[in-house]
């Protein structure tokens, strides 16, 4: 193994282990860590943008009329189309002499204009419109063509077919019928509840059977519509829209589960990828 | 009796947390020493990635594969492109490599480097480097119109048109699939201004704390598939038959994960039984 | 003493690396050589040509009458027994009379070409011929056809239909709210836990603790959060309760301060405004966490409200509070610190509510046009995704297809 | 009028022209857009270094003022040069594997990953200390973090077969349709902020002053 190799990794290890150093308290080894790491990073970026966008871009095409290895003519289109935005973004550069600070705003104007402009159509698209066409697909499945079905989802999703409509009735009756009236009411509002979740899931058992719907598309629309309920600001939560965003909450939460999960799994996987930096350092001594 | 027992918990309850620290320092260690070489099973997500891939014609239109990450979250999402460089390079599949984040620049070149040398690739035959361009959607616009309107040389400064791979490739309408390597919202950006706009087939690969928020676009095919943190580049590795450190990573990451369930469990058993001995005390809660 | 050896330290260091690294090698790129292959034997008979050309404009979604689509069918010679047909040529012409122009060289097996560089409006006359490496065969023609000029592309229809009505909606109710309309807006439970927790805190005669989130002043959660803090310091003044707000952005301090000061003067109490509550702790994500940890363990405060753009350091925060024992109100619409919140916090206002709840104290036109347009495209969503159903189920296929946009 | 009122018009236009090309296939539109999109790029790349210029100037006062920690504004300038040497004054910094690249891969690359590695340790300790199941809601979380957790690694498939099925409905049926209903009200509010800016309702960018 080279020398050099063994030097750099070295370099890398004493830094991480000044980061590691903040577990046990915020000390000097942490500190100098972190702010080295914030001006390499600054130069870093500096040099990458210069060589990547800035020379190609902007200083050869005007400087030394080239762009893309094509020679560019001195005072043509494509040389102003190179000089007139590089003007413009160094006049962002005016915010930091006061006198003139409100310049800046015209190449900002364009930037934050231009940029919010881009992104409403496909915006549109892909979180709205695309997600309708796939909510609105009757036989949505969690398995692919050709795949099993797992007895976990079909129970599952039966189970939940249940539980949703008897919730759903609750709500709607509950707002009307309950309140003083005492355990007699209370028992026939679970009761018709009962009722109502058991044909919910007769009848979706039976479309499903007949591959009309799918128990996951009738569950991605009822979570989809429980949590917009939930985010729907303009009437109060009560009767059937509380049901809805009772319902709601429950999908948003497991949702929220998952992240929380993932999110654990993410930083898990980020100390295992140091650990093993450390490791493979070690390891260059055996061999 | 109860009240001893409410006391063990309290002090268990307050222990300096350093010495969790030190629980999970060791747990991640022993693992690497001593591996437990539990299997990793594949998931569709990994698997319709994996296929679109696959289904790429050797030597004929490449793949774009935009390595957007940062060292932040290197750790996860290194794996993933080491694991799809090889699988490309294996079936002699070209490629493009191009970035959207400054900090992303050294990382494709750091993962182009290791893969072309270990598979013998030529650079400018089976793979270019374009480098960094700055403006998120812009690029991405940009890209569909015309690729050398963006990147007018590669990364080391030689004009696109004399490069062989390049040669035919002139938007998106040249790349049958892209790939997204980010831990931010670039493959977001990727869906919203290359699929959307273009119809670009779009896969990502991104860290396990945003894939959940993304499932979205897997159903409605707006992503072709999707790898999701060290576990989705253990699969993908799983699935070229090379084990790297995606996989190695496994078996830590299960201890781990069962530590951090044991921890939630303890840390509620005595919460609880705390907080009923407070409440008979007249505390509250 | 110590900080400037460690500053000699780490500019000795850097300097050892950079002047050794300076004397490394240079890497070099390996050049480049096409390889040429030329291995096809001599050949007299040219091959059968292909049939059938059409050529009619292509229409997709970037398309200014500048892309037509050719198709034919492949050449008897083309693919199984003869083999001879390498690929097929194919020449664009403005004139009926000559081959014109070569186009583009396509290979064997291949029917289709698409010309992507017409000239709007200009009529073209195409012709193929199959190749066989020394031989063309006749060549098979197809014209006049002209890609039309568009002003429109008609797939994105649904699109712009989508974003108009969304975005009268929100212009609408921006111009009711403008006239002072009374536009309803439910309360969100949030804000009574907020209440609360301070509630609590007068009581225990502790301070307050508000983070608005590590965001830029010009992130709308910062924005959000600020008209919450205003809410929180008209209650916190009243009851003279001390009110602590620690910022990780210098500009956020200044606008905090600004805030609350006019709280306080508004409720009459302008002399219990005190403005070393007001701090700047840190720009660097944990230093900022490890900071604002310390004020909740000296400074005891019993309610916390983190309300804002939080990051990793939600998690933070949220334990030692938890660990301290004060209630816990948290806020933001970053989803992926949302869970950490639900369960370290005694109540968590999610995503939009954040800006629900802002938009319902401070009753500004901007945010309600924005709050209830969105409600309202919501429904318009929800009516859509039926009808999708329905028109699925039924097999209407032209309003499906309808908002097939990309 | 050139100081507020012609930003909000440039700004107007931009704007409008962004959001209607989109719309407009006609090659004369689409030449505009193509110019555009490059302005913008090239503003954007402008933009970005002036968070560079700030935190120049931040640590250059501290050091000016003998603030506290200014050995720590010494480290970052040492930082900041010696990258800024490598990658413009070095003989081979334009070049694979260069120095410039080492010193990012082995300086840059550690600090940054170890230091979001550290939030592993915190989250094992918040899981002990203050992840609580004190709601119908929070516990809902906890359950389904918990089946996630097992069922995305190798040993809960161990334990059961039906973990890692049911982490996959979690995962494409209620957690899909939550996360579904959160993207849409994210994407109406994204859309109706630009509506804001390009209107001159929400001039938040301008800053303050006249």
């Amino acid at each position: 193994m080279e020398f050099s190799t063994l030097i750099w990794t070295t370099i890398g290890v004493i830094l991480t282990l000044c980061v590691y150093s903040f577990l046990y308290k915020d000390n000097p080894f942490y500190k100098f860590a972190e702010h080295l790491v914030v001006g390499a990073s600054a130069g870093y970026y500096l040099v990458i943008y210069y060589y990547n966008f800035i020379d190609p871009n902007v200083v050869r095409p005007v400087f030394q009329l080239e762009h893309g290895g094509q020679a560019i003519a001195l005072g043509g289109f494509e040389w102003w189309m190179a000089l007139i935005p590089g003007l413009l973004g160094l006049l962002l550069y005016a915010r930091f002499f006061p006198k003139i600070a409100w310049v800046g705003r015209w190449p900002l104007g364009i930037y934050v204009g231009g940029y919010a402009g881009l992104g409403i159509s496909p915006v549109m698209q892909a979180r709205v419109i695309d997600q309708m066409r796939a909510a609105s697909s009757p036989l949505a499945s969690i398995v692919g063509p050709g795949e099993v079905v797992d007895p976990f989802a079909a129970v599952t999703n039966t189970a939940l077919g249940f539980v949703i409509f008897a919730v759903m009735t609750y709500f709607l009756l509950a707002k009307r019928h309950l309140g003083s009236r005492g355990i007699a009411a209370m028992i026939g509002v679970i009761a018709a509840s009962a009722v109502v979740g058991y044909g919910g899931y007769v009848v979706l058992t039976a479309l499903s059977a007949a591959n009309v719907v799918s128990t996951t598309s009738i569950l991605l629309v009822v979570g989809l519509l429980g949590t917009l309920a939930y985010f729907f600001f303009s009437l109060r939560h009560t009767g059937l829209l509380g049901g809805l965003a009772r319902i709601g909450i429950v999908f948003l939460m497991v949702g929220f589960g998952a992240s929380f999960g993932y999110t654990v799994m993410s930083r898990i996987s980020l100390l295992i990828g140091r650990v093993g930096f450390l490791i493979d350092w070690i390891g260059m001594f055996s061999s | 009796m109860a009240s001893s027992m409410t006391r063990f918990f309290e002090r268990f309850l307050k222990i300096d947390r350093r010495w969790i620290f030190l629980a999970i320092a060791i747990a991640v260690v022993i693992p690497f020493f001593a591996p437990l070489g539990l299997p990793v099973d594949v998931t569709p997500p990994v698997q319709r990635l994996y296929d679109a891939v696959d289904e790429l014609e050797a030597g004929g239109a490449p793949l774009l594969l935009s390595i957007d990450y940062t060292p932040a979250t290197s750790p996860e999402l290194e794996p993933m492109s080491t694991a799809i460089l090889r699988h490309v390079f294996e079936k002699g599949v070209r490629v493009i490599v191009m970035t959207l984040h400054p900090a992303g620049y050294g990382m494709a070149e750091s993962a182009i480097l290791r893969a072309a040398e270990e598979a013998g690739a030529e650079y400018g035959e089976d793979l270019v480097y374009l480098g960094f361009q700055p403006g998120t959607s812009a690029v991405i616009l940009g890209l569909g119109v015309n690729i050398t309107n963006v990147f007018p040389e590669d990364a080391y400064g030689t004009p696109l048109s004399e490069i062989p791979l390049m040669e035919g490739i002139r938007n998106y309408d040249d790349i049958p699939l892209l790939i997204s390597l980010a831990g931010w919202s670039a493959s977001e950006a990727w869906v919203y201004f290359a699929h959307q706009p273009y119809g670009q087939r779009v896969g990502g690969g991104v860290t396990a704390v945003m894939a959940t928020d993304l499932y979205p676009y897997l159903d409605s095919g707006q992503l072709v598939g999707l790898l999701g943190g060290m576990r989705g580049a253990a699969e993908y590795e799983v699935l070229i038959g090379r084990p790297g450190s995606g996989a190695r990573g496994m078996d830590s990451q299960s201890v781990i994960h069962l530590i951090i369930i044991l921890l939630i469990v303890l840390g509620n058993v005595a919460y609880f039984a705390t907080r009923r001995q407070r409440k008979l005390a007249g505390e509250g809660t | 003493m110590m900080r400037a050896s460690l500053a000699v330290l780490s500019i000795l260091v850097l300097s050892l690396t950079f002047g050794w690294a300076w004397a490394q090698d240079e890497l070099v790129l390996e050049g480049v050589e096409p390889a040429l292959s030329d291995t096809l034997p001599p050949d007299l008979i040219p091959p059968a040509p292909a049939a059938g050309l059409t050529a009619v404009d292509y229409v997709d979604n970037n398309d200014s009458g500048n892309k037509i689509d050719l198709s034919w069918t492949t050449s008897p010679d083309d693919g199984d027994g003869a083999a001879d047909v390498t690929g097929y040529q194919v020449w664009r012409s403005e004139t009926a009379a000559g081959p014109g122009d070569t186009l583009a060289f396509v290979a064997a097996g291949q029917a289709g070409y698409l010309d992507e560089t017409a000239e709007p409006g200009t009529p073209y006359y195409y012709s193929v011929t199959a190749f066989d490496g020394t031989n063309h065969s006749d060549a098979v023609s197809f014209g006049p056809v002209a890609g039309a000029r568009n002003w429109f592309t008609a797939t994105r229809a649904a699109v712009l239909v989508l974003v108009s009505v969304f975005f009268g909606l929100v212009l609408v109710f921006t111009q009711l709210a403008e006239r002072g309309a009374k536009l309803f807006v439910r309360r969100i439970p949030g804000l009574n836990a907020i209440e609360e927790a301070v509630g609590r805190a007068t009581e225990m005669g502790r301070p307050v603790l508000y983070v608005p989130g590590i965001g830029e002043i010009d992130n709308i959660m910062t924005i959000a959060s600020l008209t919450i803090l205003s809410h929180v310091a008209k209650i916190t003044a009243r009851y003279e309760t001390p009110l602590i707000v620690p910022t990780a952005r210098a500009v956020v301090m200044s606008a905090a301060e600004e805030v609350v000061k006019e709280a306080y003067a508004e409720v009459g109490k302008p002399d219990a405004y005190n403005r070393d509550n007001i701090r700047y702790l840190s720009d660097a994500q944990f230093a900022f966490a490890g900071a604002v940890n310390g004020i909740m363990l000296r400074e005891k405060p019993a309610a916390n409200l983190y309300l804002g753009a939080f990051w990793a350091e939600s998690l933070l925060l949220a334990e030692t509070g938890f660990e301290a024992g004060a209630i816990q109100v948290a806020g933001t619409a970053m989803v992926s610190q949302l869970p950490f919140f639900v369960t370290a916090c005694d109540y968590t206002l999610l995503g939009e509510e954040l800006y629900a709840a802002s938009a319902y104290l401070s009753r500004e036109p901007k945010l309600l046009g924005g709050l209830k347009g969105s409600d309202w495209m919501k429904v318009v969503t929800i009516v859509l995704i039926a009808a999708g159903i329905i028109m699925n189920l039924v097999g209407a296929d032209a309003f499906v297809e309808w908002f097939h946009t990309s | 009028m050139l100081r507020r009122r012609l930003p909000l018009l440039l700004c107007f236009i931009a704007g409008l022209f962004m959001a209607v090309q989109y719309y407009v296939p006609h090659h004369s539109v689409q030449s505009a857009y193509e110019t555009l999109l490059l302005w913008l790029q090239t503003l954007l790349a402008f933009a970005f270094l002036l968070g560079t210029v700030s935190l120049i100037r931040v640590h250059y006062h501290k050091i000016r003022n003998k603030a506290a920690d200014r050995g720590f504004s010494l480290v970052m300038f040492a930082g900041l040069f010696a990258m800024l040497g490598l990658g413009f004054f070095h003989p081979s910094h334009h070049a694979p594997g260069s120095p410039f690249n080492l010193m990012f891969l082995n300086v840059q690359v550690p600090i940054e990953a170890t230091m979001f590695s550290l939030l592993a340790f915190y989250v094992a300790s918040a899981a002990f200390r203050a992840f609580r199941a004190r709601t119908l809601e929070a516990t809902l979380l906890l359950v389904a973090a918990a089946i996630v957790m097992l069922g995305r690694v190798p040993i809960g498939e161990m334990i059961s077969s039906t973990i890692p099925e049911a982490t996959r409905w979690i995962l494409e049926v209620p957690n899909l349709a939550a996360k579904r209903g959160i993207m849409i009200g994210v994407g109406l509010g994204m859309m109706a902020t630009s509506l804001k800016i390009i209107l001159g309702i929400e001039r938040a960018w301008m800053g303050g002053g006249d």
